[in-house]
């Protein structure tokens, strides 16, 4: 509890805040909050100055953009993913994260510009290949999934650039499996795969950002008999050099991250 | 939180040494070094701001240098304190000659405490690695340059 | 330091108050506005003690600031038996044996009445579900479960 | 699809006889807690009153070089702070209850010259806002020196590293604890069963309020107010008043309600003091909150224990002769309520076993860790965990039916009262039935099928047991068997009932309730003795040192309001109907004898038209006494009873004696299906059978039989304090230190069976704390279920995914038997 001083800006357009962002070196973009602020109670982390995103209602909202892909708003709520059935598996994830209180504060832009290890989306997105769209002064640029996450706590988001959308491409044969300590807390190891045309397949929780098993995608290839799948998951862990902590070894993780990996290919395939 | 390593370097063992030892060349080194003052040769502070994305965490490191045989070992230690974290690091390296390069054998005891220390309990371990990983593509770097221009 | 005037609504009241902008929203209802029925139980947005309703959905007063909450409504425990009268749904607290110290129960209450305005009749998983976020540690959840079932019915 | 099983069934109940007591009013407390009315301590605010923050330890084993709060101090909006040094200065080390070499420890306030775990408070900042307060500390410069942190209770006894200089030693307390004749019992067993290690970890239950305090120093008395959240103020200020260096009557404890403590609020005296001297040292009122991480790192952790060398003697039809086990009891870093864990545990020493020889060889030693206080089930849990631990890796061993082995070895209901091997008698109680309840809950018959049907699913399913005994209200005597020269012994509690000048009747407690209803029941007994509704009785809410109706061991711990509470509520209610007769017969020129109370009447019983009403008696005695006849003119109507149970000294040399009034049975079955795959498990039935006597509200006994089981599951499965080897707390928050949710918590299927106490006032024992049979059923189910991938032993107490994995890599098993 109890912050350090901390300046405070409400911005009423994405230019406004970008050019708060741009101009206080220090400045942090406040999205949900879910885990901004809980890091700054610990005062683990001191922004000098605030970035309230609230009243940019332009980044919040999912819009089916015709071609079988979706524009995610970075200011989109876990409730509004849930309530939302634009790609099923963004619900049924965003519906696993903590609470139903964080869930109606927390969003999906926080969760990936936040990069926890722990959070579900990094490593979904990945998977599903997502692309993300960063304004900033100097104008938009898109990174792609593989490339937006840095490390803990860092994305491809730069100083006094603002996350707009994510878009995920066409698609719906995906999958998402969790060990987390007791039903829908802290995360343990995740895997997610997506198995529109030729599988991605990705892990978090093993690393500082979520990684991509891209020898698992090509041993899997387009055989994904249960036998297969499972045979090309068997070493996916010894390419891995996840953490030890006090939730899991390393060698727990590793174990996990090649179980999980089939669960999300299964999951996946399972879908019409 | 114990690391260890090898790491191959395409310069000679001497230019490595120089790189790893000499106080400036050391200051690049490290992420986030807003200023570096050097007391002796076997004294130095650094104050940095480890850019993490959340707010970059402020830390004022101070190094000693505990043991060294010019060209092939040294010890330091270094022990930061910032507003949410202390952080005792003993590290030491072992150079030796290979091929036409060097190689470089590390190891490293980290010990961090404080408000970040149980914040992060589940991000430490990515976190430090994340900055041996930066420290040691930026070792690489200066080498090749020092290579060069000598 | 960013201090500014917010005003807002609390418990049907518009509020004007003067905050700093590092004062989380459970500290101004507490300390500032005295309305010490909302609760803090722990430091990482975990125990659901301090839940309120915030623009109408259950949020966690300790992930808001103050400063966000200009414009916003706030709904605490203190406006449930407004009228003196209990709703159906403390009266079921106390009939179900659903609270023992009772520290949890405002976050508790908060978290039910969220659940039975957006769903009237839900099953005990989504029971479950919706007080997730709210740790009691003196009930083990079943009256507290019960006690929401039979609003529900 | 989850549904639970809603009404707990009463299988076999005593007839009560018609009253409130036995029936489940509606409770007291709840009007002014549902609608966010009650006063938790952090809601009292003062004029002029300043926040405190604790400068905390980052290491967890140091030497302070230096502390300078002059930056601190100059911050505008500071009012004060204290350090290490000053409290040296101004205050005693407090009493320890341990004998040489733990009672040289020197424990204060503030950590003096050396920190010896993560979070120990090292100094304090006084500031007008929390918020400032927290900046302040920030700007307190400490410069520490680390040494080498012990971090496990067998480290600690090596002694290469000793955290207390004045004690020359990590150990606290050490004692051989030998009851029969073990040597006898290894010569007669056809076997002997060997256990190489068990393991009970440290967690604690967590109260969701966690602990402060708002303390007001009057300058013309002296005195201190502190409205907190102690649970246990009697023994708080037997600690604090001497530390300070004033009398005892100088502190006055307040409070109303309490989010919850469960044995964690015994040990803030440390805290309260240094808040007393701030207090005073800048003449305002201070508050004190502790964060959750607070609570976590440096305030009141379960005692951790490592058992070593078990041996237990065996015959071949599955006979238990003994227990012979080495016990290492890590309490943190300071004692404080310690050694009495050391003791503790031997009010339950042969669990609900009939053996009778056993050897428990007990050390209890200092770590660079939180300090530990009792935390519901204290000690005995540890002890019971040991016991059914014990008991299925014998049956597993030998091959024998677990269920068989405990129907053969329960103290059977006719031996009730049973006198265990070190002189405790156990009251009553049918340890067999309630076993057979439990397993006909969780279809005991057909599990089998159901292990089928799991494996089918690629699924482990495991059944355990978990039998226990909850001890209450204890004889502090036993504490002499751990220091001879300790003046302690018996218990005793206190109750107020007085009739008011406008008939009001009012219950003045000397209890600390946290959740337990004490509101509610002690309206019950006073209704039923009185003849008038609960509705009609006023129980203040909470505690107030200056209400005097309290007695040197009052508090809220140890399993005993239906005893201890209830007992003075009763009695001071009977003398006070007493009165009212006495009064009602002056009038009626007729005896005591004559008159009875009925309907908030005093009246005749020949007549009952000659009836006088309680507010007639009431404004008589208070205001119209010359009507009164001379000899009823020493009626007060305000009747004080200490209630003390009926203990004598225990045996030192023998360590011999009644430690407890009563023993509360629980008998819980657990099943457990492991995802053999990642180790993951879940809980997928759960059955409750207790038995605590008369039940005064069915209602409440069984809200504290559900919480007791929440608190175990969690220990089970996923709470522990797990540290590194530098001393670092991995676990200091929520997000770490998972606690059983809604959906984490299985249905639950209750039963209860009453099997009164012959030796307390209402037939009723103590229940609250429960003995920790959630943890043993957990540990004793997944035992079973791993029983068919290796039969790993399950030696730790909270067994995590990754243990249960670990489990499944490496089978090899603790277990040994010797066979004749």
């Amino acid at each position: 509890m109890l912050l350090r001083e901390v300046e405070y800006a409400r911005p009423g357009s994405v230019e406004e805040a970008i050019r708060l962002l741009a101009d206080n070196d220090g400045a942090r973009a406040l999205a949900g909050g879910q885990t901004l602020i809980n890091v700054m109670k610990a005062r683990a982390a001191s922004p000098d100055l605030l970035v309230d995103l609230q009243d940019l209602r332009d980044l919040r909202g999912i819009r089916d953009l015709g071609n079988g892909s979706v524009e995610i708003g970075a200011m989109t709520t876990y409730a509004d993913l849930v309530a939302d059935d634009a790609r099923s598996i963004l619900g049924e994830v965003a519906a696993s994260i903590a609470d139903v209180q964080v869930r109606n504060r927390g969003t999906i832009g926080g969760n990936v510009c936040s990069n926890d290890p722990t959070n579900h989306f990094p490593p979904l997105l990945v998977a599903l290949g997502a692309r993300f769209t960063i304004v900033g002064p100097g104008g938009e640029r898109e990174v792609s999934a593989d490339d937006f996450f840095l490390g803990v706590y860092l994305t491809a988001v730069g100083p006094g650039e603002l996350l707009r959308t994510i878009t995920i491409p066409a698609g719906g044969q995906d999958g998402f499996a969790a060990v987390t300590i007791g039903r829908d807390g802290t995360c343990i190891v995740s895997a997610a795969a997506s198995l529109n045309g030729g599988a991605r397949i990705a892990i978090g929780c093993v690393d500082a950002v979520p990684v991509r098993a891209r020898e698992l995608e090509e041993r899997i290839g387009h055989d994904l008999s249960e036998e297969n799948v499972r045979a090309a998951a068997a070493s996916l862990g010894t390419m891995l050099d996840p953490p030890s902590d006090v939730h899991a070894s390393a060698d727990y993780r590793r174990h996990l991250a090649g179980v999980l990996a089939v669960r999300a290919v299964l999951a996946a395939k399972e879908r019409p | 939180m114990r690391l260890e390593g090898t790491k191959a370097l395409d310069a000679p063992r001497d230019t490595v040494w120089f790189v790893l030892n000499s106080p400036d060349q050391m200051a690049k080194l490290m992420p986030g070094v807003e200023s570096f003052d050097v007391h002796d040769d076997r004294h130095w502070r650094a104050n940095v701001k480890i850019p993490l994305g959340l707010g970059g965490l402020r830390m004022t490191i101070d190094f000693t240098k505990l043991e060294e045989r010019e060209p092939e070992f040294a010890k330091l230690a270094a022990k930061g304190n910032g507003v949410g974290a202390i952080m005792n690091m003993e590290t030491a390296f072992h150079l030796s000659d290979a091929g036409g390069g060097t190689e470089m054998r590390w190891e490293a005891d980290v010990k961090i405490a404080g408000p970040v220390g149980s914040m992060g309990q589940r991000v430490l371990q990515p976190i430090v690695n994340q900055q041996v990983n930066n420290v040691l593509a930026a070792l690489e770097r200066q080498c090749a340059e020092a290579a060069a221009s000598s | 330091m960013t201090s500014k005037r917010i005003s807002l609504t609390v418990n049907g009241e518009v509020v004007e108050y003067d905050v700093d902008a590092r004062r989380l929203l459970v500290h101004f209802l507490r300390d500032d506005l005295d309305l010490t029925g909302t609760h803090v139980g722990c430091d990482t947005g975990n125990c659901g003690a301090c839940t309120v309703l915030y623009n109408g959905v259950a949020a966690k007063s300790c992930m808001l600031l103050a400063i966000q909450a200009d414009g916003a409504t706030v709904e605490t425990v203190e406006s449930l038996a407004a009228d003196g009268e209990l709703t159906p749904l403390q009266q079921a607290f106390s009939a179900n044996h659903a609270l023992q110290c009772g520290y949890c129960t405002p976050g508790m209450l908060m978290s039910a009445k969220h659940l039975l305005d957006t769903n009237p009749h839900p099953s005990e998983d989504e029971i479950r579900k919706a007080i997730q976020g709210n740790i009691c540690r003196c009930t083990g959840y079943v009256n507290i479960v019960e006690a929401i079932k039979s609003v529900a019915k | 699809m989850t549904e639970t099983q809603t009404k707990p069934l009463v299988v076999e109940r005593e007839d009560t006889k018609p009253g409130f007591a036995g029936t489940s009013v509606p409770r007291k407390e709840d009007k002014r807690l549902v609608q966010g009315q009650g006063v938790f301590f952090d809601d009292i605010k003062r004029h002029g009153m300043g926040y405190v923050h604790f400068v905390r330890s980052p290491y967890a084993h140091a030497k302070i070089k230096s502390v300078d709060v002059s930056a601190a101090v100059e911050l505008p909006g500071v009012y004060g702070t204290l350090t290490g040094d000053e409290v040296a200065i101004l205050t005693d080390p407090f009493f320890e209850l341990s004998v040489p070499p733990g009672a040289n420890i020197k424990d204060y306030a503030l950590a003096v010259g050396r920190v010896r775990h993560v979070g120990e408070p090292v100094a304090a900042v006084v500031a007008s806002s929390r918020e400032l307060a927290r900046d302040a500390a920030e700007l307190v410069v400490v410069d520490y020196e680390p040494l080498p942190a012990v971090t496990s209770g067998e480290q600690a006894l090596t002694n290469d590293v000793v955290l207390h200089d004045d004690a020359g030693s990590n150990v606290v307390w050490e004692g051989l604890f030998d009851w029969g004749d073990y040597e006898g019992a290894v010569a007669e067993a056809d076997h002997v069963v060997k256990i190489e290690r068990l393991h009970f970890d440290r967690f604690s239950s967590t109260p969701l309020e966690c602990s402060g305090v708002l303390v007001e120093y009057n300058r013309g008395t002296g005195q201190w107010t502190l409205h907190g959240n102690h649970q246990m103020p009697g023994v708080g200020a037997i600690w604090m008043a001497p530390a300070l260096r004033t009398g005892i009557d100088k502190l006055r404890f307040v409070s109303q309600d309490i989010g919850g403590a469960f044995g964690n609020k015994i040990c803030l005296h440390p805290q309260y003091v240094a808040c007393c001297l701030l207090s005073r040292k800048l003449n305002r009122p201070v508050q004190w909150t502790e964060w959750r991480t607070d609570q976590h790192t440096a305030n009141a952790h379960g005692n951790e224990r490592t058992f070593l060398d078990i041996e237990v003697p065996v015959t071949k039809d599955g006979r238990l002769l003994g227990l012979s086990v080495k016990a290492i009891d890590d309490c943190g870093a300071f004692p404080r309520y310690e050694p009495l864990g050391c003791i503790i545990w031997a009010q339950v020493t042969p669990g609900c076993y009939r053996w009778r020889n056993i050897r428990v060889d007990f050390t209890q030693v200092v770590t660079n860790k939180s300090p530990v206080s009792p935390n519901r089930g204290y000690s005995r849990m540890q002890h019971l965990w040991l016991t059914e631990r014990v008991i299925d890796l014998v049956a597993n061993a030998l091959d024998l039916d677990p269920v068989e082995v405990r129907k053969k070895n329960y103290v059977r209901a006719d031996e009730m009262p049973y006198e265990t091997p070190n002189g405790c008698v156990y009251d009553s109680g049918d340890y067999a039935r309630c076993l057979d309840i439990a397993l006909d809950l969780v279809g005991y018959d057909d599990l089998e099928t159901k292990r089928l049907d799991a494996q089918a699913r690629g699924k482990l399913l495991g059944v355990g047991i978990g039998s226990t005994l909850d001890s209450g209200t204890n004889n502090f005597g036993q504490s002499t068997l751990l220091n001879p020269d300790l003046q302690f012994s018996g218990n005793n509690e206190v109750a107020t009932v007085k009739l008011d000048i406008f008939g009001e009747i009012v219950v003045t407690l000397g209890t600390v309730p946290q959740g337990q209803g004490h509101e509610t029941t002690a309206s019950q007994v006073v209704a039923d003795i009185l003849s008038v509704t609960p509705d009609d009785v006023t129980v203040r809410a909470g505690h107030d040192t200056y209400w005097n109706s309290h007695a040197g061991l009052s508090g809220t711990y140890a399993s005993q309001f239906a005893v201890t509470g209830l007992g003075a509520v009763k009695g001071a209610t009977e003398k006070l109907a007493h009165e009212i007769k006495r009064v009602a017969a002056g009038v009626f020129g007729a005896t005591p004898d004559d008159i009875e109370l009925a309907d908030g009447m005093a009246r005749l019983k020949a007549n009952p038209e000659a009836a006088i009403p309680f507010m007639g008696i009431g404004a008589i005695v208070n205001a119209n006494n010359a009507i009164l006849p001379e000899d009823v003119r020493d009626v007060t109507l305000n009747c004080r009873y200490v209630y003390v149970p009926p203990f004598t000294l225990p045996d030192k040399e023998r360590k011999f004696g009644n430690l407890t009034l009563t023993y509360a049975t629980q008998v819980h079955v657990a099943v457990i299906e492991i995802d053999p795959e990642t180790g993951v498990y879940e809980i997928v039935d759960y059955a409750a059978v207790d038995d605590c006597g008369t039940r005064i509200h069915p209602q409440i006994v069984e809200g504290q039989v559900h919480g007791a089981t929440a608190h175990a599951i969690g220990a089970a499965t996923h709470e522990v304090f797990a540290y590194d080897e530098d001393g670092n707390l991995l676990t200091p928050n929520f997000y770490d230190y998972h606690v059983p949710h809604a959906l984490d918590m299985p249905p639950m299927k209750n039963a209860a069976i009453e099997s009164p106490s012959p030796f307390t006032p209402l037939g009723a024992k103590g229940m609250g704390e429960g003995g920790g049979a959630g943890i043993h059923a957990v540990c004793a189910a997944l035992q079973d279920a791993l029983r068919s991938a290796g039969g790993a032993t399950v030696w730790r107490s909270c067994n995590p995914y990754h243990q249960v994995w670990q489990y499944l890599q490496d089978a090899s098993s603790l277990v040994e038997v010797q066979s004749k």
